[in-house]
């Protein structure tokens, strides 16, 4: 219904992914259905599971956006570092790298 | 001798885009975008010019032959035009770039970084 | 036939029509200026739908302004056209609509979003001007007009990034963004007046038609190039996006992602149908790659660090723009000989096309959801945001769809553009699809980083009380929901009868000087 | 700068406004015959109010003028451009100069040096209205700014964490 879309070397085909979709969906369901049945809504089974101790109030255990990824902004730390250097907000940068770019484009376009 | 006024269209633009560079002063830098914008005019007008045209009216200069082109005169009049709304509008982000920030120099501008 | 034929100006007339007479109509009251606001957007929708269909019937449209009729390019015999002559194919006008639609959403998204703020009469009359900025960007075919339509909409969107006046920041966002398109609009400027000093034409069709590539037309090459790709934020200049479209209201925010695609429309124009086959050498068109795959990949890595939602999503507007440089970059390369261009130039340009659409659609959805965020919880900080997916349920799921589209995840239309893209650009160098399909990795880890921390995780005490926000933003939403599904689920439809004849349009150099020279229709 | 200059020049300031305003009409009528025209002339009317401030300090002339006046003039000049616009669709083009005499009729006019120009003369009145509105406009807000003492007063947005 959807048609294939020929995209230089390949097809992409929605109708077909669809179909693996719901082939996939249709497995994973399969195999949830299999699990254990006497989980019941509301109970302390609702709980995180906080590895045994008590859990506290909702504001310590939420990971904050700025500590998410930390171990990517740590391994990469002298890369991070020069790029966020790099972006120090000053305006002369701002113009300062237009005319960089500018003057590289025209020594290479002329030469 | 007859592309002076090029070179100094060059020189215009050039001491406008360094004191936009070189200034701390944020209405020096709003006046280096101003003499940068008339430079561009300039630029305009002594495209058009002709060895020895008069103004383009056909009526006025009487009989004469050779005319300087009207065009780039029109174009210069409607980038007067936006260079009067863009200073316009730059002195006003200054006047409350300084109630805000309480300084005129550009390096203390920093707020949005990172 | 009629009146369609005077449509490209009435595409123009209508939003500088609603820009002067809000102040007029807004005497009747609040409700009236909202009813009028929407009207004029849904209009021009229309209008932009109806050119799009007649352009694709009767092939270009070309509109002499001010002329005896409205196809005389020539008038009284002469041999190049003197009037502004507005030139929309195949290409423009496709572009036109999705702006039209961006525009339409933002005012739906405005009409309650600012309900707290003052000024609201000027705020809509500078937003139709910069609609109508953007939509002369995209139809003009008169070089000086391109520039005249480039200052409109960069001085409305100055005024409107400044529009909280009492934020220091976006004071500092719009002065930074207007310092740097100064120095831009007086070196296209600069470029035009090479152009006409050489060759005495300010059309972009009659300039192609007699352009040979000396030293004028290459600086004239390189100043329109470097000020036209900072408009639209590849890497070096991209420093002020991030911070304009972290500081803009998320309303103006979405009109300000269509004037960047409408800059990167006019660099098109110039590069293929004014300078087009002229180019000699690859110097500009590895330029241009090299600007794509630098925007795209140190855009992004700079994003998945942010932990301020919309400086994040400005980020990623960088990183974006890059896929779409790196594409043209690929199609002008191949541009030169014929074998090259069937096998991967054409694809690599429809890629390029079909992204720079969905880009308008996705990148306005997060931006207005975004917004909503900001709206509900008063901040853009991820770190104090927090389990807002049960109270925001339609906003949960817009975001959803709108972070799969832009990381190009199978069904959404993210990811067909995205493909074009990588199967062309491989063929060029393997690196270049390597690049990009790192870039679309991070920007899936970042937007996963957003939907964890302010959608899912634990309810927070202090937004216990937040609900859904208003029917107008979520209906504002809902229009570019609407055109990401509607692209998803028909991808072959929207290539083969939109984006295919918008590619071939745009490389065909001969048919857009026609159109005009060839005395019109 | 917000104290009003010594009684002579205000009293000079007073007599010399006036006729600045009527060369700046002067300027605009003639736009599209002499050099000048609608922006140029709308300029000359619009330093009016630049004068006044200047020499009457800042508080008083901020008391006595009533801002909407020059909104009024502002979007009637750019409606009047607007609608000559959309008024030379019927005959032909976008920008159709519907009302102009064609060449050879206007040699037979007793016309003077120079014919009817049609509509640029009339839009250039129009945008000589809008001009002169649109700078004073200009002129007085930013004045108001310099007026303000800081944010803090009533006008400051609500509504965000600032």
């Amino acid at each position: 219904m959807f048609g294939s879309l020929f995209t230089g070397f390949g097809y992409w085909d929605f109708g077909s992914w669809l179909l693996f979709f719901i082939l996939a969906g249709a497995m994973t369901t399969w195999l949830r259905s299999q699990g254990r049945q006497d989980y019941k809504k509301g109970t302390e089974q609702d709980q995180i599971y906080f590895s045994g101790n008590e859990l506290p109030d909702s504001e310590e255990i939420t990971v904050p956006a700025s500590s998410s990824y930390w171990g990517f902004r740590k391994a990469l730390k002298p890369y991070y570092d020069k790029l966020v250097a790099f972006h120090s907000g000053q305006t002369v940068t701002y113009v300062g790298w237009f005319l960089v770019t500018t003057a590289l484009l025209m020594v290479l376009i002329i030469l | 001798m007859a592309n002076l006024p090029f070179v100094v269209v060059g020189l215009l633009f050039l001491m406008g885009l360094i004191a936009i560079i070189a200034e701390n002063n944020l209405f020096k830098i709003a006046i280096g975008v101003g003499v940068m914008e008339s430079a561009a005019n300039m630029f305009l007008v002594v495209l058009g010019y002709r060895l020895k045209g008069d103004i383009p009216v056909k009526f006025l200069p009487g009989p004469v032959d050779v005319y300087v082109l009207p065009t780039p005169q029109a174009l210069t009049l409607t980038a007067i035009v936006i260079a009067l709304a863009t200073s316009a509008l730059m002195l006003s982000l200054i006047v409350m770039l300084y109630r805000h920030y309480g300084t005129l120099d550009v390096r203390e501008i920093r707020r949005l970084r990172g | 036939m009629s009146w369609s034929v005077h449509l490209p100006a009435l595409m123009l007339a209508v939003p500088l029509f609603g820009a002067f007479s809000t102040p007029i109509v807004a005497l009747g009251g609040r409700r009236a200026r909202m009813i009028w606001s929407v009207l004029i957007s849904s209009v021009l929708l229309v209008l932009s739908f109806c050119l799009l269909q007649y352009v694709a019937t009767e092939g270009t449209a070309v509109y002499v302004m001010g002329g005896k009729a409205w196809n005389l390019t020539l008038p009284s015999g002469m041999a190049y056209p003197v009037r502004i002559i507005l030139e929309v194919d195949s290409f423009n006008s496709f572009i036109a609509v999705i702006g039209c639609f961006a525009s339409l959403a933002g005012v739906l998204f405005g009409l309650r979003f600012l309900d707290r703020f003052s000024g609201k009469i000027w705020y809509s009359a500078l937003y139709f001007l910069l609609t109508a900025g953007m939509l002369g960007l995209i139809l003009t075919g008169d070089l000086f007009n391109f520039f005249v339509f480039l200052e409109i909409a960069s001085v409305s969107s100055f005024g409107l990034i400044a529009y909280w006046r009492d934020r220091p920041e976006s004071i500092e966002a719009s002065f930074k963004y207007m310092l740097v398109s100064q120095i831009a609009a007086m070196m296209v400027l600069l470029a035009i007046g090479f152009l006409y000093g050489r060759y005495n034409l300010l059309n972009m069709a009659a300039v192609g038609k007699v352009i040979q590539f000396g030293l004028a037309e290459k600086v004239a090459l390189v100043f329109m190039i470097t000020a036209l790709a900072m408009k639209c934020g590849a890497f070096p200049m991209h420093m002020w996006m991030p911070d304009a479209y972290a500081e803009a209201p998320a309303s103006v925010t979405v009109l300000l992602v269509v004037v960047s695609q409408a800059s990167l429309v006019g660099l098109c124009r110039i590069v293929f149908s004014v300078f087009g086959s002229a180019i000699v050498g690859d110097v500009v068109p590895w330029a241009l790659i090299t600007l794509g795959m630098m925007s795209m990949f140190f855009g992004v890595s700079m994003a998945v660090v942010q932990h301020e939602v919309k400086r994040l999503m400005g980020y990623h507007s960088v990183s974006q723009v890059g896929y779409m440089l790196m594409a043209f970059g690929v199609g002008l390369l191949a541009m030169g000989d014929p074998r090259q261009m069937a096998d991967f130039g054409m694809t690599s340009m429809k890629g390029g096309i079909f992204h720079m659409v969905n880009y308008v659609t996705y990148k306005g959805l997060l931006f207005l959801v975004a917004g909503a965020l900001y709206y509900v919880t008063g901040t853009r900080d991820l770190d104090k945001m927090g389990g807002l997916a049960k109270r925001m349920p339609f906003t949960t799921f817009m975001f959803v769809i709108a972070a799969a589209a832009i990381s190009g995840i199978p069904p959404f239309n993210g990811f067909v553009s995205k493909l074009l893209i990588y199967e062309s650009s491989f063929a060029v160098h393997p690196a270049l699809s390597v690049v990009a399909l790192v870039t679309s990795i991070l920007t899936l880890a970042s937007f996963v980083k957003v939907f964890q921390t302010a959608f899912l995780g634990p309810e927070k005490k202090e937004f216990s009380k937040v609900k859904e926000v208003p029917a107008s933003m979520v209906l504002g939403m809902a229009v570019l929901t609407v055109v990401i599904l509607g692209l998803s689920l028909f991808p072959t439809w929207v290539v083969s009868h939109l984006v295919e004849p918008a590619a071939t349009a745009l490389v065909d150099k001969g048919a857009y000087i026609g159109a005009v020279l060839g005395g019109g229709i | 700068m917000r104290k009003p200059l010594s009684l002579v020049a205000r009293t000079v300031c007073d007599l010399f406004a006036w006729f600045l305003i009527i060369f700046g009409v002067y300027v605009i009528i003639h736009g599209d015959v002499t050099p000048g025209g609608g922006f140029q002339g709308g300029a000359i009317v619009g330093s009016f109010m630049a004068l006044l401030l200047v020499a009457h300090g800042g508080d008083r002339v901020l008391e006595w003028v009533k801002a909407s006046i020059y909104w009024i003039m502002l979007f009637v000049g750019l409606m009047m451009f607007i609608g000559f616009g959309l008024r030379g669709i019927p005959e032909g083009a976008f920008f159709y100069n519907f009302l102009a005499v064609p060449h050879d009729v206007a040699k037979t006019m007793a016309h003077g040096l120079i014919p009817f120009s049609g509509t640029i003369g009339v839009m250039d009145i129009a945008v000589g209205i809008e001009v002169a509105g649109g700078l004073t406009v200009i002129i007085l807000s930013m004045f108001r700014g310099i007026v303000l003492h800081d944010f803090a007063d009533s006008r400051k947005e609500t509504g965000h964490d600032g």
